[in-house]
């Protein structure tokens, strides 16, 4: 179902933790659709420097924390907004479609860790306009017919 | 080591059952409908397999009919009754906690102008028998109430149920796909009207099932066409899947109590060392009144599937939520119904024992989980050491 | 000597099949639908056939969804669209000589306020294409009409009744039960949208079929209940009849023509060899446009039981009328509709052949046939000599 | 599905034929069911000398014909009046369910060719007393539920 990357990611998930003293923190997902995803950086000179998540949700949610901080980590601000996560979901060499969501879910926690860096620090990105970090996306939307 | 403790979605086919199917896969292969010797071979081993069936539920031959899975059963006794009784009343009692076969079957009713009651149910996962009387309705044309139930295991008061629907003249229907091979159900002390069952749950082949139908109760058809299953059922028989069927059957009721002495024995072993090795662990459905090789926990601060995964990697074979839901990512609506938040749901375990599983396989289990949820729990933002 | 030729009320397994079928019997059991590698193995397994059976059809894996049987997979059709387009319209056309899975089908919804028109056929078992536009109505939702018939063989103007279907943007339906493993049937040419086939007609397993269903046809699930088979059948699916329907239809179309060359030439010898032996005898159906394995005669004055026991007893294996329809004495609905009368219904047999069947088989047909009808003939109060 | 005795009856039919100077004949049965039956009697001193029948019909048909000649050969014509069909249906050994019908064709077909002896000979019997040969019973009528 999920494919090596997929797992070598879920396994040894990288940049799992806290950073006590973040720059910027995250966090998405709704516990009703059983996903919560929280991003911590550091940023110095406008670059990420340091990344770390706690993700509680299913695997592909796991590996894609780890795979888009790994994305994000040396990038910098601008950059790590333009990260979508259908480039996340292929740096993971693909996920099940049921599960595009999850990266998602990814993409939309680096937007909201930002989201707080800017607020703090009173900074103006076009990319987050509208952006609304506490929106109750449905994730869990099945394709029913 | 390979551990399988999903036996509730699906058992494996016993090679006793196995062997009794073979011949009708490989060497008889007429049309039991038809009038040569070829058809009649055939037609002898769809009897045979159908006075197994009834012999385990103390039944007529006559009152148990084939179908192709335990679905199609229970639609069939929903939608056939709700149908044959529709000028007497448009009223449906079921539960909360039902099989989507069930469920989604009366919630499709609802659209056609039946009115459904979903009976809640207590934090164990009973409905409660007042409350049941409670809703009865001079139109209440069915109650429909599963036996056990899948994700949890617990075991509803059918007896009384049955006698509740039998005073007020309701038909009674019970979903009994888990609990058959586990229990003793006898239609003979039980006043229950149409009774589901499935091979696939007790070592017998999938996509073969039975509805039990009490003479004389007035249901229509699901499958229209030839005169097969005495003109109630249409379509050419699954003959090695019922032959497999009744073999799995009488197999399972041959040796009910070893089976469930087995199991019981198991699960508790189980369960008490789960709820030894892991804090903030909760026990899902009824302590004592649930199938005897079910295991339900919910584990604080981590999501189900990542929990399988992870259980996979090591040869462990569970489910979280029923296997049937698994396509879906929402929260398990019996879990909801217990009144579990939804993290809590989503941190659900489901390990059902078979035949086959042995005390190290459990050990095996009771080293592997710990690290796993606390693996889990680490990477978990809602989880604070 | 015993011969079979009754392969179009069901076939032997081949045993290619019965091997593909095994180790999903014995060795591999989890639920498809669960997330461990128990149920990823069986998951693969529905897909490959899956697509095995789409590539029989040129169609796309997605568009074929597994049920129990041919019948099954009838009601659903007809039910199904039935339901969904019941704000559209109540009509439904078909015909008079449809198996009864459909024409069962069709009377009960007339009980639940749908129209159904039953074109009539000619002498040879055709129906008109003028006269079923001259029945097209606005409120008309669904054309099911039979590929090929399964008692007297015949081939219904497909191609022209599917274009009339999609000119008027009718859903057309097709039960090609007994067409499917004998004739090519190519969904990108033929605007059909839906069409039932069944495991066992083909050298498959019994208790398994499928419905070919149209991407964005509108059609209202039979059994509801679990998310298998995309949300539109639900049900543990039986994986190794799924397999084994799979590898069936793989091998039947993987030799189409060798295996209808092999056909025609029997069938057309022992036509010729009754018509030549037994006089007073009628040929049912149309010579050409019919199944390459299906021979139905009808000889005068006798009654069509009593030869089949005959035959049984020199070990031939046939039928009279279709065996769905023997559990009753009626004579045949399609023979009826042909204009036969009683008596000549009542006379007929259906020998139909199958891959396993030799000339040297024929040749015992055409000895021991003869010498059954006339001393049958010979008790009869209706023959003269 | 048939006992021996059935399929004894049905390979070898005893009786089958016409009798040209019969002194009763009689037929029943309708061909909308299939099944039609004619015998033939001749009778002296009120005792039935000599019996043969015809049938189209099914296996069970031709059985029960073969048994109920059997059975009244030899007979008064009172005795052969009080035949039932489920006296030849057990001498048969048992018929299936579906199949009882066709035993009690014979044991019309007798009653039948005894009323023609009646009429011709002006006799009467109680026996026959509402009888009508050419009455369409509906031998086919199906248990449905
Ligand atoms: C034309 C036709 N339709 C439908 C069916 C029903 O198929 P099944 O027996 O698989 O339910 C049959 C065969 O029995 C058939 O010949
Ligand atoms: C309680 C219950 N009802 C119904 C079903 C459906 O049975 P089947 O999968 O045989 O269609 C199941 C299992 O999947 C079940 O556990
Ligand atoms: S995070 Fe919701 S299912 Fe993957
Ligand atoms: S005579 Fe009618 S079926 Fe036997």
């Amino acid at each position: 179902m999920y494919s090596e990357i997929v797992m070598d990611h879920f396994t040894n998930p990288r940049n799992v933790g806290e950073i006590s003293d973040a720059d910027a923190v995250g966090q998405v997902g709704n516990p009703k659709c059983g996903d919560i995803m929280k991003m911590y950086f550091k940023i110095q000179d406008n670059i990420i420097v340091d990344v770390k998540f706690k993700t509680f949700g299913c695997g592909s949610a796991i590996a894609s924390s780890s795979m888009a901080t790994e994305m994000v980590k040396g990038k910098t601000v601008e950059e790590a907004l333009e990260l979508s996560n259908y480039e996340v979901a292929k740096e993971l060499d693909g996920l099940p479609p049921a599960k595009m969501h999850c990266s998602l879910l990814a993409e939309q926690a680096i937007k909201s860790a930002i989201f707080d860096y800017a607020k703090k620090n009173n900074l103006y990105y076009k990319e987050l306009e509208g952006f609304d970090p506490d929106a109750e996306e449905d994730h869990h939307s099945h394709d029913e017919e | 080591m390979k551990v399988y403790l999903d036996y509730s979605a699906t058992t494996p086919v016993k090679p006793e059952v196995f062997n009794a199917m073979t011949p009708y896969l490989r060497d008889y292969y007429g049309n039991p409908s038809s009038l040569h010797s070829y058809g009649r071979e055939n037609k002898k081993a769809i009897d045979t397999a159908r006075d197994q069936i009834a012999q385990t539920l103390k039944a007529k031959p006559e009152e148990i009919f084939f179908t192709g899975g335990g679905s199609e059963a229970d639609n069939w006794a929903i939608k056939g009754t709700a149908e044959a009784l529709k000028n007497k009343g448009r009223h449906i009692i079921t539960t909360s906690i039902e099989h989507h076969a069930v469920l989604h079957t009366c919630q499709h009713l609802e659209k056609q102008g039946y009115e459904v009651t979903y009976l809640p149910v207590n934090e164990e996962g009973i409905i409660s028998v007042e409350e049941l009387k409670s809703h009865l309705r001079e139109d209440t044309i069915l109650i429909t109430i599963m036996y056990a139930n899948n994700e949890i295991g617990t075991i509803q008061p059918i007896q009384e149920i049955a006698a509740i629907a039998k005073e007020h003249k309701v038909l009674f229907h019970t979903d009994a796909v888990q609990a058959y091979g586990h229990l003793e159900i006898n239609t003979q002390d039980l006043p229950v009207d149409m009774i589901s069952i499935s091979a696939h749950k007790l070592y017998g082949p999938k996509g073969v099932g039975a509805l039990y139908i009490r003479k004389g109760t007035r249901i229509h058809n699901l499958i229209h066409g030839g005169a097969q299953e005495r003109k109630k059922r249409a379509g050419t028989e699954n003959i090695a899947g019922i032959v497999g069927f009744g073999k799995a059957a009488e197999l399972a009721y041959g040796q009910l109590t070893e089976h469930v002495n087995h199991l019981t024995e198991l699960r508790d072993y189980l369960l008490e060392g789960i709820q030894q090795k892991i804090p903030y662990t909760r026990l899902n459905g009824h302590r004592q009144k649930r199938l005897p090789n079910n295991v339900n926990v919910s584990f604080e601060f981590i999501e189900g599937e990542s929990m399988l995964l992870s259980l996979d990697m090591v040869g462990i074979a569970a489910s979280s939520g029923s296997a049937c839901t698994s396509g879906s990512l929402d929260p398990s609506h019996v879990l909801l119904s217990l009144g579990l938040s939804h993290e809590m749901a989503h941190g659900s375990l489901r390990l059902t024992l078979g035949d086959q599983n042995t005390k190290e396989e459990i050990d095996y289990v009771l080293e592997q989980l710990p690290p796993i949820v606390q693996r889990l729990r680490d990477m978990s933002p809602l989880y604070e050491n």
